[in-house]
């Protein structure tokens, strides 16, 4: 039914490389609006995520998770290491010691994730941050296990409404982060935190979706 | 893109090791996390004064690492504010027995790294304390926001707590005295041209051959205006009118007078402006007592200049005066 | 033109008032004709050592004047060396009553100048010595040419030559010291980018954003070899070899290395390219002893660097190490 | 028959204000193969020289000439400077204390101005300098003045010849002065300092042919 310390260790090595893979279109959302390093800082923490995931070894997704935030935390930097390693550390303790991840598991530690960010960074929605993608996102993920879904169904309407909120920035004038520097001219840009924030949950989506679909076969 | 560099995501790490070489009778270079700390780390029984932030401000922090300053600075990649490892690597470092200063300038990325840092080091039952800095008139402060910018004033903060530190002032006294310079302090700067982070490889921004943006950040982020170009005297004092109506800065005050370079602006315009600066704070009735004009606190190649007002008391000019051995600077030794 | 000024025509007198302003404990600064001396000159029994040429290299000269380097500096307008006028105001400013030492780049308008200078100071009856210095292995050096130009060892001349002044060796001592070093100095600079002169209002040669210069001056003249732009370690290498095959420097060599910013590039850069050089020199056995790094002898906002070697011997070494107070050199005092 | 005090002042103030109308070509052409200064270093000069022309005074053409070399020498620095400072030096010697200034004045300052130039720049024909433009002048003017010419026509023929000598720099290697340093790359551009002798010696013709075609009328 639900997703296995495997699962969950493919579903972010996936994350990782997607994550990666947009490492320019993260640069330059973040020139435009910041400093220009977003898409690098990650690039550099879900490669040393990548390395830490091969050495194996994990007694449950909760560790996944807390070894995923430790390295994000030790080598991201910026304002998205701390604030993405917080949540990823307070999403593992959310799931706790549960072997199995199932949907209500997956709010549960989407929601920490957010209260997280939020104690760290305190962005309200509405300032362009990656709060604007995840708060959406967690509103999503309940409606969707409240409503039955599984893993790939609550990740995937996470996903969907982490890339309404990130759109939603567009209009935003910053008030956290580099962006509120410059003030109303801040507007008519994608906030680059937002933006990683969507992908990351589309890219857990996918994998959900295809590990799930998969061990469903046998 | 037009550096002198080899591998973009090598930089900071080849530029460790010639810093490293240039410098050896001052400083210990360490990678992995990087790192640099004084030669004669840690000094025991007085307090360590740590700093750190994103390369590519040269000589901030590095520089500024020696007696009578840092204790430590912490490399981040460019424009990256660095880890908590480093921060934590650093305190370990140079910690002497009597408490660790944290100076950090306001960018949300270096608080909550900084942060982390000071909560594993107080874990480990280290006695660490964090200023602030805060001096960048552009930014608006506010509660709903990440509140003003650190830019210039850094160092002067970093020089006279250090002082302080180097003469065996304890923790409170350090961190008294780093808070009254922040409260002190004002800054701004402006820009003639960008700056190109070597992992990005384009400038951070475009202006026109006639345009200048006034409230630069040292980060290579647009300023908040954007206007046509001046002269050095309208430039210069609008530099000086913000400045000095933000604190305010009035009639009958004494000040440290700090024209600082961007990074690409000779010393020759440097100079030309600091003498236009000197002349509107006379006119206003501030007197300059200790000035400093150079390429202190940077934004790689950025073309540019900023102003940072310190207003003086009698202590904080003799910290100031007291000797400094550092690679950027260096007096009285 | 971005640039940081007023009206071009008055820039140097401008900046010079900047200067007076930010160095008032350091230096005295005179205008028509425009002179930098030394704050307690003349100094009674000394060589006095003076320098100029064209302004636009700044620190160079008027930020080498003070104790143990040099008595008084004649800035001329930018990249224009200055007029016997200046240069006699200034020899007769300094002169301490055991003669005078006028270092000289090697550039026709400087020797000229400089020519005429000092056969109006010998005609009052103060003996006056030149060395010039013409240490920049981009230019032949040829009966039937202008010769090699003088460029970044300069700044090796004037400290060491300073040093012997200052502790009191006599005329002749301070002449060979100073020929010493410039027989044992090499330099050469590139640049990736050209500068633009003040009252020219266009850069000096344009480069393509793939190419860069190897051999330039630091007037903005072109150099001699237009190439590809390369990684560090390729530019850096190609400074070293030509550096090192002229005198040549050879194993067992023990040298001072100076790695210098023609004005525009970012420390970061100048700390990478000078760790480069330390690997390469240490591959080729030659042992640098001592080392500077920072914008010494620029061209404006130039990007680009230079490397000069200078052979040591434990009398240089000595000297180089002797106490230096001016704007932009200062250790042991 | 020969220029007088007044007729010289007059020449050296024309050639002067003409130095300064070329101010940006002088500029432009020492920026390709110099360092972009010798118009700006000309028009300081000369400027002063038409300060101090102004208060008269003079008793005679070779004070004018000594007062015009000082103020050069004292203004204009880089190689121009001493350059045409001990050129103006030694014409005013050449000149001696004649009252007139006839033809074979005018040819015995020229050529002294250009030993003058040679003493101190020690550059040779064919180095791309102003001795290129300065030889055949001097040449010429001895030609005209020996078939018997008056000043205007020696002044002509060297201002002609002159411009010949500086346009035949174009297709020089410099081996002195700035240019030098370019090497083989000195080629394909015309020398500044040809250039400005061809400019200051037209002036001078110019004022020597409206001075004595004036002076011929009263
Ligand atoms: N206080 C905050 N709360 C939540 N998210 C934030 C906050 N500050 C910044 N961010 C997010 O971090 C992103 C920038 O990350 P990054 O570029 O890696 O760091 P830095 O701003 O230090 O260069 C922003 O786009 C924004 O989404
Ligand atoms: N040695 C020399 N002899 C004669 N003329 C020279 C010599 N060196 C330079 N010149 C002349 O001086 C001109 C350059 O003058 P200017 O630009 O004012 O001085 P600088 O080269 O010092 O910038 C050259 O174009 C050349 O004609
Ligand atoms: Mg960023
Ligand atoms: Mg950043
Ligand atoms: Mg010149
Ligand atoms: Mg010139």
């Amino acid at each position: 039914m639900g997703c296995s310390v495997e699962d969950v260790t493919a579903a972010v090595r996936e994350a990782a490389k997607v994550v990666c893979a947009h490492r320019d279109e993260l640069v330059e959302l973040d020139r435009e609006i910041g400093d220009g390093d977003h898409g690098e800082n990650l690039q550099r923490g879900f490669t040393a995520v990548l390395a830490k995931l091969d050495g194996g070894g994990f007694d449950g997704p909760a560790s996944v998770l807390k070894v995923t935030a430790t390295t994000l935390i030790s080598t991201v930097g910026g304002a998205a290491g701390p604030l993405y390693g917080t949540a990823f550390l307070r999403a593992s303790t959310a799931v706790g010691d549960v072997s199995e991840v199932d949907g209500r598991v997956v709010v549960s530690a989407l929601r920490a994730a957010l209260e997280g960010v939020v104690a760290r960074g305190k962005a309200a929605p509405g300032d362009k941050t990656m709060v604007d993608a995840l708060t959406p996102a967690v509103d999503a993920a309940q409606s969707t296990v409240d409503a039955g879904g599984a893993v790939p169904e609550v990740l995937r309407a996470a996903a969907d409404a982490a890339d309404a909120g990130a759109e939603a920035t567009i209009a935003l004038v910053a008030r956290k982060g580099r962006a509120s520097y410059l003030g109303e001219r801040s507007a008519g840009h994608l906030d680059p935190g937002a933006r990683s924030t969507a992908v990351l949950l589309r890219a857990l989506a996918d994998a959900a979706g295809s590990a799930t679909s998969e061990s469903g076969r046998h | 893109m037009k550096k002198i560099i080899n591998d973009p995501a090598a930089v900071v790490a080849e530029a460790l090791r010639g810093m490293a070489a240039a410098h050896q009778d001052l400083l210990t270079v360490r990678t992995d996390p990087a790192l640099v700390t004084r030669a004669d780390a840690p000094v025991a029984g007085r307090v360590a004064l740590v700093s750190g932030g994103g390369s590519g401000h040269e000589p901030l922090h590095g520089g500024f690492v020696g007696p009578g300053m840092l204790h430590a600075a912490c490399p981040g990649p460019v424009f990256t504010s660095p880890t908590p490892d480093q921060v934590q690597a650093a305190i370990e470092a140079v910690h002497g027995g009597a408490g660790v200063l944290l100076v950090v300038k306001n960018y949300t990325g270096d608080v909550l790294n900084f942060e982390t840092a000071a909560e594993l080091a107080a874990a480990e039952g280290i006695e660490v304390r964090t200023v602030l800095v805060d001096d960048d008139v552009a930014v608006k402060d506010s509660l709903y926001t990440a509140g003003r910018r650190g830019v210039g004033g850094t160092l002067l903060v970093e020089k006279i707590a250090g002082a302080a530190a180097e003469r065996g002032a304890d923790l409170d006294t350090c961190e008294e005295l780093a808070r009254r310079v922040v409260a002190n302090t004002r800054s701004l700067g402006m820009a003639l041209t960008a700056c190109t982070v070597p992992h990005v490889g384009e400038p951070s921004f475009t202006l026109a051959e006639d345009e200048m943006e006034i409230g630069i950040g040292i980060h290579g982020e647009p300023g908040r205006q954007r206007l046509p170009l001046e002269p050095a005297d309208g430039i210069v004092r609008r530099l000086v009118d913000a400045v000095t109506e933000d604190l305010p800065f009035a009639e009958g005050d004494r000040v440290l007078l700090l024209t600082n370079s961007m990074g690409g602006t000779p010393l020759l315009e440097l100079y030309l402006a600091h003498g236009v600066a000197e002349g509107l704070l006379a006119e206003r009735g501030v007197t300059v007592e200790r000035r400093l004009v150079g390429p202190y606190v940077t934004s790689l190649e950025m073309q540019g200049m900023s102003l940072t007002l310190l207003r003086l008391d009698d202590e904080l000019i003799d910290l100031w005066d007291a000797p400094v051995r550092t690679a950027a600077l260096r007096w009285g030794c």
